[in-house]
């Protein structure tokens, strides 16, 4: 009818998502794994027809070169050119903080994926936003509970920079918690070509544990196993990167620590889809860190849309999808009410190597549930 | 001081107009900010001129002016009411640190001659970076804070305008700064510092003002920056956005001011379409490769800029004039022919 | 006697600039050629023309029955000619020793016999061997490019200017150096002081305005009066 | 005592591994006077063919053969394409070799994939010795060794031949130079391609250190050598030695005694370093 | 009369090298005198002594009585000391014209407003003209100075230090490279300066016939040391200088004059 069009609502009208990535530059490969695991994601929610309640979904995907100035045109762009009624991103803290006032402005609803940053579901929380990614607490409480204990000394060791400091922050918490001792916090220049003086010092703490926060392709693994940390007795703990990363950890072997993802570690159906499809598709790769993410964002978009009966507005789908639950790769996630962001499992793992595989496996040694992970709300 | 409006600056006046009227026309909101960004960085990259181009000053570290001004906007809008009135305090704010910065940096560091310059001052950035990130209670790291913006640039048009007539104003201001008598030694230390001295010039206060008035005009583009993404963190302290200035003013042609504005609309443009093409030619997927392409191409075909160009061509087009520039006093032919 | 370097009608743009209009010159092996003329006459070009360092656009330059026109400068070099510039073109921080060190194109004895010679040619260059040669005095420098020249086996020598800043006992000894070394090496040398040039020079060529305008013996232009007076202003 | 050993002797190793970093560009930037801000790309292509002939010949002498191999056919393609046309303009320099890094970088990406990828140390350099408390790094004194050596060829190179004069004197003044029957272009090729034979081994000797390499390892890496040159003072070997291991100890003794101030190490140092020695530690002429 | 500029024991040393040893040496004003002495004298060394250029190792300069001590090249101009340089030393990249102005303009004390545009300093520009037209210069005003032929660079060079127009003149051979028929020309301005009556003027010259035409002292610097300083015709009977400066050929230079 005339009145549709005007209203610009009703069945045969298309839903448009954005989606923010790092699509070059050093985030590229996050970004690329978000990229598949969305398209999947949209596949699998909507049983391949890309239709909710008689809308297509059409995606963009825009390449925010990891520059928040560039984030925020592209942003821009996708929500007048394309009109988009979703955004998603993006693989970079800074991007996602720069583009979060613009879902504000217009009223849209962002999926956070898989940008970390505590204060993006913290101080610069808006009520626009939902994170599927889990954050930089998550996964300290989720270290801390792969090892800390009553009485147990940990050091950690982070890059000198906000994501290392609200990790290390974020564990100290939880660790102590647990009853665990922090006996010491190093932190590193993570462009710096020697971490040896750092590992001295940890030394000379003489922790039964050393919980690395660690992101970006400059490791200290080598260093690690050279100063023979293990010999002395200090055990190393972290969460285990993407797959290229793991390639690295070689002498991190038998380490216990935790993990996001890694494909053989959820058991459920839809991560059972994600594998069987991503290797068919891809020429036998596995999804790696970020895919069942991206899978989750689109995964949540699809089944709240589905409860608005294809209804765009936020307001709407605020509503609904504040304790929202939906099934994804790796399990039930639930947006948590008060900040939106999703809670969801993690997994305790412990590195080995196995037959025919050029890294270090994460074995899992158990699922560490949505509660146990759950991080203080900080907005 | 427009009476004789000559060919260039009547082009000037009909592009402004043009861009003034250009929310009227079109709705597009990606070309507005992108052109707002293209205002800003052009800002940026002409008071990099002041000391590439004018001064001959390379400096590594312009970029901590840049993110003075856009730290100091950016907790001021953040800490206090965002109105219109604390925007242009903080824009004044921050022209004032930077200024006494790039005061003392001056001082302290233009005595070093060229490349130990250039190094000292990407040190003296690069601390600058170190500090942003340490300080994290005002400037929460590397992940940066947003903030609001006024109530008055919740229109987009607004800001795009209000960037634009910053624009023009730092783009008159510095056109008659570089003609100005101060202008003009600024060019002959660029040229020949000792002699500039010798001739009865305090060559060090020359450096010094254009290293303030680079500095002022830095932390300008830095507030509006900021304002635009009504966010910032660390990334307005790197070397990237040095490295920006430093390119745009290249391909332009430096000593020109009018070229950093071109090598902004340029790279920024370059940088926007050929990004698109990504998305749908798999073959522009590396894109950057092409990106970095243009670069080369840019010294093979433009070594002097782009202004530098049209210059040449039009020294070219009135090539017999400039033959004649030679000046010719055939007194003596004459008298070997009266001799025979 | 055999002519040694031939210019015939060469034209050297530079830029955009029609700098040499029409220059030819001849050299006659064993002979000192003076090139005379105004400031900005266009002698320097010329020499620079047969180094091919502004190459000539049109008209050829002939060394020892070669066609050297089109070569790059450095086979120009190679092939036996030795250049004073005008500014001296000192390696300012290389040491006097440096500099000489890097001209010179094969160190064997000759090459090191001709050195002592030039350092008693030029003892102060010997007296300050060490120094870096952007902190010599005007008239060092000058010796210093000199000198830079004379340690290779030249056959041929473009100087220019060699008086300028000498005083006036280093001229004397420039004058006698220059008739000495003319027992083996042609030259080409411009100078403004005329009796200097008187002093060495066997012919003249005399260039203005970027052309050839006249030349010929010396003697007949140190004896006609006119002739010094309407091309040189001098009587 | 043991701990003061032990921060020494890595600080130096490391000061090597950044010495081998800054030698290419030693002769490059400190000699030749280009900015060339590709040198990163060239030490990250050198990285990257290491790794791959050591994955392709399992052997790490052929690895750094071909790394080494591979810095030599770039320079030459840098020097021809990229660097002659802009020798002795610093500000077309600064354009033309960031807009070839950009190629460079990405052109990794096509060749060896986005990811990074594992850097495997030989067995018989891996491992440690630890003697007493302190801990000796087998690779890093291989390192050691190496950056040694290196810096005894490439002295013994510029003292016994006139090539490093030759440069000096093409940079001041090229015309003359070729006044003086020097081909100075040749002369230029030959060094730029020997100063990305440095860069590319050094990036071969530096991806077991960190046991991994990745794209955007150029640049940062790049950096730290232009400090290490500047600070050193340009074109002298010595200086640059000097300033590298200055790095590598200042590196290693902040991080543990003033870690709050270590991420600002490199920048202090070099600012110290220059408020009382505007020229650099040492100048060419002493080299 | 008071010495417009003097000198007590100034004295410089490079290493081990002293280039200017303890000169004692007065200059009353509106007085022309030459330097002379062989190449490596210290003859530029001592200029540059006196123009601030180079700090000395011992002694002093003053001017008008004043101590210079510690004043930089620019404080020294502006008090009226100008100089040319022996090694030319222009703007580069600036057309001549320009050269000239950027001297005029300091001269008149325009040094530091940056909102007037400088084409309405009309006058300068007439000034600057003027100026290049007495070295015979006019006709190259448009030229980049890089570009013009090394004579005419020289001829800048007097130009700028004209256009400054200070008490005090220090030439340091401001005729080498001239073309011979241009000197005379040259010649003149100078003389004219010296007729002029209120200049004071110190020149570096190696050409003995110019010195003795203009000359009303001459000094001679001999190892950096003062050796002599009288009337041409004392100087010209100073067997040192005949010896070790003039070698056999004093009047052979003169012939052409
Ligand atoms: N690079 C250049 N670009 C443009 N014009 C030039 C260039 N070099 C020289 N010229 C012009 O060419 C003419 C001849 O210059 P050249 O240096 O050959 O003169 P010259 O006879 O050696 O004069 P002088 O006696 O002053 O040294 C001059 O008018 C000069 O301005
Ligand atoms: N900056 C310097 N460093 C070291 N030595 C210097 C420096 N400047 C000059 N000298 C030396 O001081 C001495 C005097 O030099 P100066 O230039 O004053 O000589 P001059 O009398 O002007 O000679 P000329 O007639 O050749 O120009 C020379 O031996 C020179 O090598
Ligand atoms: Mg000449
Ligand atoms: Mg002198």
């Amino acid at each position: 009818s005339g009145a549709g069009e005007v209203e610009g609502s009703g069945s045969g009208e298309t839903i448009k998502i954005g989606v923010l990535a790092s699509l070059t530059g050093a985030l590229e490969s996050y970004g690329k794994q978000t990229q598949r695991g969305f398209d999947l994601g949209l596949e699998y929610a909507t049983d391949g027809s890309m239709e909710v309640n008689g809308k297509k979904i059409e995606v963009v995907y825009e390449d925010t070169e990891t520059k928040p100035e560039v984030a925020v045109q592209k942003a821009t762009k996708l929500l007048e050119e394309d009109g988009v009624d979703f955004l998603v991103g993006s693989s970079s803290s800074g991007d996602t903080l720069a583009v979060l006032p613009l879902a504000e402005e217009y009223e849209k609803i962002m999926i956070v994926e898989p940008a970390v940053a505590d204060s993006i579901t913290g101080s610069e929380f808006n009520k626009y936003l939902f994170r599927t990614a889990r954050n930089s607490s998550q996964d300290a409480v989720a270290g801390a509970a792969a090892i800390a204990g009553e009485g147990v000394k940990i050091a950690t060791f982070a890059p000198d920079y906000s994501f290392g400091w609200d990790g290390v922050k974020a564990f100290k918490d939880a660790a102590e918690d647990l009853g665990a001792e922090i006996v010491l916090e190093e932190y590193a220049d993570p462009a710096a070509t020697d971490f040896t003086a750092n590992l001295q010092k940890i030394i000379e703490s003489d922790p039964d544990y050393l919980f690395v926060v660690w992101a970006g392709a400059n490791s200290p693994w080598n260093q690690i196993a050279d100063m023979k940390l293990q010999d002395k007795g200090i055990k190393i703990s972290t969460g285990a990167p993407d797959i290229p990363a793991l390639s690295v950890m070689e002498p991190l072997v038998g380490m216990e620590g935790f993990s996001v993802y890694y494909h053989t570690l959820p058991d459920n159906e839809v991560n059972d889809w994600l594998v069987k499809e991503h290797t068919d598709r891809f020429d036998g790769e596995v999804p790696d860190l970020f895919t069942p993410g991206g899978m989750s964002a689109a995964i949540s978009i699809v089944e709240a849309l589905k409860q608005t009966e294809g209804e765009t507005d936020a307001d709407q789908l605020i509503e609904v999808m504040e304790g929202m639950s939906f099934e994804t790769p790796k399990g039930t996630m639930t947006f948590r009410e008060e900040d939106h962001q999703a809670l969801q499992s993690l997994y305790a793992i412990k590195l080995e190597e196995q037959e025919g595989v050029p890294y270090p496996v994460p074995v899992l040694i158990r699922e560490l549930s949505p509660e146990e992970t759950e991080p203080p709300i900080m907005n | 001081m427009i009476s004789k409006l000559q060919g260039k600056n009547f082009w000037l006046i009909v592009i402004a107009a043009v861009l003034a009227a250009f929310p009227l026309f079109s709705d597009s909101r990606t070309m507005t900010i992108l052109l707002t960004q293209i205002f800003i960085f052009s800002i940026l990259a002409m008071s990099y001129d002041i000391l590439l181009g004018y001064t001959g000053i390379v400096s590594f570290g312009h970029a901590m002016f840049f993110g003075v001004g856009a730290y100091t906007t950016a907790v001021i809008l953040d800490r206090m009411e965002p109105t219109l009135g604390m925007f242009l305090l903080s824009i004044a704010a921050g022209m004032l640190i930077a200024g006494i910065i790039s005061f003392i940096a001056g001082l302290l560091t233009l005595r070093l001659k060229s490349h130990f310059y250039a190094m000292f001052t990407m040190a003296l950035a690069g601390l600058f970076l170190v500090a942003a990130e340490k300080w994290r209670a005002v400037t929460n790291g590397n992940d940066g804070f947003t903030f609001r913006a006024p109530e008055f640039f919740q229109d987009r048009t607004m800001f795009y305008l209000t960037a634009l007539g910053c624009l023009i104003v730092v783009y008159l201001l510095l056109s008659r700064f570089v003609a100005s008598p101060m202008g003009r030694v600024l060019i002959a230390v660029r040229e020949n510092e000792q002699r500039t001295a010798s001739l009865g010039y305090k060559t060090l206060h020359y450096k010094v003002t254009a290293s303030v008035v680079a500095g002022i005009f830095a932390s300008l583009a830095g507030s509006l920056y900021s304002v635009s993404l009504r966010f910032v963190n660390t990334s307005v302290m790197t070397m990237d956005i040095t490295l920006d200035a430093l390119l745009m003013t290249i391909i332009g042609g430096v000593g020109t001011l009018i070229g950093p504005i071109l090598g902004a609309t340029v790279i920024e443009f370059a940088q926007h379409y050929l990004s698109g093409l990504a998305r749908d030619y798999p073959i522009f997927e590396r894109w950057i490769i092409f990106f970095g392409i243009v670069y080369i191409l840019a010294v093979v075909f433009f070594p002097q800029g782009i202004v530098g160009w049209f210059r040449q061509v039009r020294a070219k087009r009135s090539g017999k004039r400039a033959a004649a520039l030679k000046a010719k006093q055939p007194v003596l032919k004459a008298k070997a022919e009266e001799n025979g | 006697m055999s002519r040694l370097l031939t210019l015939e009608n060469v034209h050297t743009h530079i830029g955009q600039y029609h700098i040499l209009q029409g220059v030819s010159l001849t050299a006659e092996e064993g002979e000192v050629t003076v090139l005379l003329g105004r400031n900005g006459a266009g002698k320097t070009t010329t020499l620079r023309t047969i180094m091919g360092l502004n190459p000539a656009t049109s008209g050829t330059i002939h060394y020892g029955g070669q066609d050297i026109t089109k070569l790059p400068t450095f086979s120009i070099a190679n092939g036996g000619i030795g250049y004073v510039p005008e500014d001296q073109a000192v390696f300012t921080t290389l040491t006097v020793e440096e500099n000489l060190k890097v001209a010179m194109r094969k160190e064997d004895e000759a090459a090191m016999a001709r050195q002592d010679y030039v350092l008693t040619l030029f003892p102060d260059l010997k007296k300050f061997w060490k120094k870096e040669g952007g902190h010599l005095s005007g008239g060092q420098k000058q010796m210093l490019a000199m000198a830079r020249a004379f340690v290779n086996d030249n056959r041929l020598m473009l100087i220019d200017e060699p008086s300028k800043g000498l005083a006036p006992i280093v001229i004397e000894s420039v004058m006698e150096a220059i008739r000495e070394m003319k027992k083996q090496t042609t030259i080409i040398l411009v100078e403004q002081n005329f009796s200097m040039a008187a002093g060495v020079g066997d012919t003249y060529t005399l260039i203005d305005d970027g052309e050839t305008v006249q030349s010929g013996r010396m003697e007949d232009l140190v004896r006609d009066e006119e002739l010094k007076r309407t091309y040189l202003g001098i009587a | 005592m043991d701990l003061l050993l032990n921060l020494t002797v890595n600080g130096l190793a490391t000061g090597m591994l950044i010495f081998l970093l800054a030698a290419g560009l030693t002769l490059i930037f400190g000699l030749m006077s280009v900015l060339n801000f590709a040198h990163g790309g060239l030490f990250a292509w050198g990285a990257f063919s290491g790794v791959f002939f050591y994955g392709v010949t399992g052997s790490f002498l052929i690895s750094v053969i071909g790394a080494v191999l591979t810095g030599i056919v770039l320079g030459f393609i840098t020097e021809k394409l990229i660097i002659k046309p802009v020798y002795g303009n610093h500000v077309q320099q600064i354009l033309i070799t960031l807009g070839f890094m950009l190629v460079l970088s990405e052109m990794l990406k096509v060749v060896f994939g986005p990811n990074q990828i594992a850097a495997k140390t030989p067995d018989y350099l891996s491992g440690s010795w630890e003697a007493g408390g302190v801990i000796l790094i087998k690779y890093r004194l291989f390192i050691i060794l190496v950056g040694l050596l290196v810096f005894a060829v490439v002295q013994f190179i510029l003292k016994r031949t006139k090539i490093g004069l030759i440069v000096r004197a093409g940079v001041l003044n090229k015309e003359m130079v070729q006044a003086l029957g020097i081909d100075i272009n040749k002369v230029f090729l030959y060094v730029f391609m020997a100063g990305a034979a440095l860069a590319a081994l050094a990036g071969a000797l530096m991806a077991p250190y960190s046991g991994v390499v990745y794209a955007e390892m150029g640049l940062e890496f790049a950096i730290l050598a232009f400090i290490v040159v500047v600070i050193g003072g340009m074109g002298s070997f010595p200086g640059s030695l000097l300033a590298a291991i200055l790095v590598g100890l200042a590196g290693s003794y902040m991080a543990y005694f003033v870690p709050s101030l270590s991420l600002a190490v490199n920048m202090i140092l070099m600012a110290v370093v220059l408020i009382f020695r505007p020229q650099g530690l040492f100048t060419a002429k002493e080299a | 009369m008071e010495p417009i500029l003097k000198t007590e024991n100034l004295t410089i040393r490079f290493g081990g090298h002293t280039a200017v040893d303890h000169v004692n040496f007065t200059l009353p004003p509106n007085e022309f005198k030459s330097v002379i002495g062989p190449n490596g004298a210290g003859k530029t060394t001592f200029f540059n002594l006196i123009s601030g250029e180079l700090k000395p190792t011992e002694g002093n300069v003053y001017f008008k009585g004043r101590l210079l001590d510690g004043l930089s090249p620019v404080e020294r101009t502006r008090l009226g000391l100008g100089r040319s340089f022996q090694i030319t030393n222009v703007f580069p990249n600036l057309t001549v014209l320009e050269n000239v102005r950027l001297a005029v303009q300091s001269r008149e004390g325009v040094r530091y407003n940056p909102f007037r545009h400088f084409s309405s300093y009309k006058k300068f520009t007439e000034e600057s003209m003027e100026i290049l037209a007495t070295v015979l210069l006019d006709g190259k005003a448009d030229a980049i100075a890089s570009q013009i032929s090394h004579g005419e660079k020289r001829k800048l060079e007097i130009a700028m230090l004209l256009a400054l127009d200070t008490e005090v003149l220090l030439l340091d051979e401001p005729t080498a490279g001239m073309s011979l028929e241009e000197v005379p020309s040259i010649l003149n301005v100078i003389r004219k300066i010296k007729e002029g009556g209120n200049k004071t003027v110190l020149l570096i010259e190696h050409k003995m016939d110019m010195i003795l035409d203009l000359s009303d002292s001459i000094m001679v610097l001999f190892n950096g040391k003062l050796l002599a300083d009288g009337t041409p015709e004392e100087i010209m009977q100073n067997e040192t200088v005949q010896n070790a400066y003039l070698g056999g050929m004093p009047h052979e230079q003169t012939a052409h004059a």
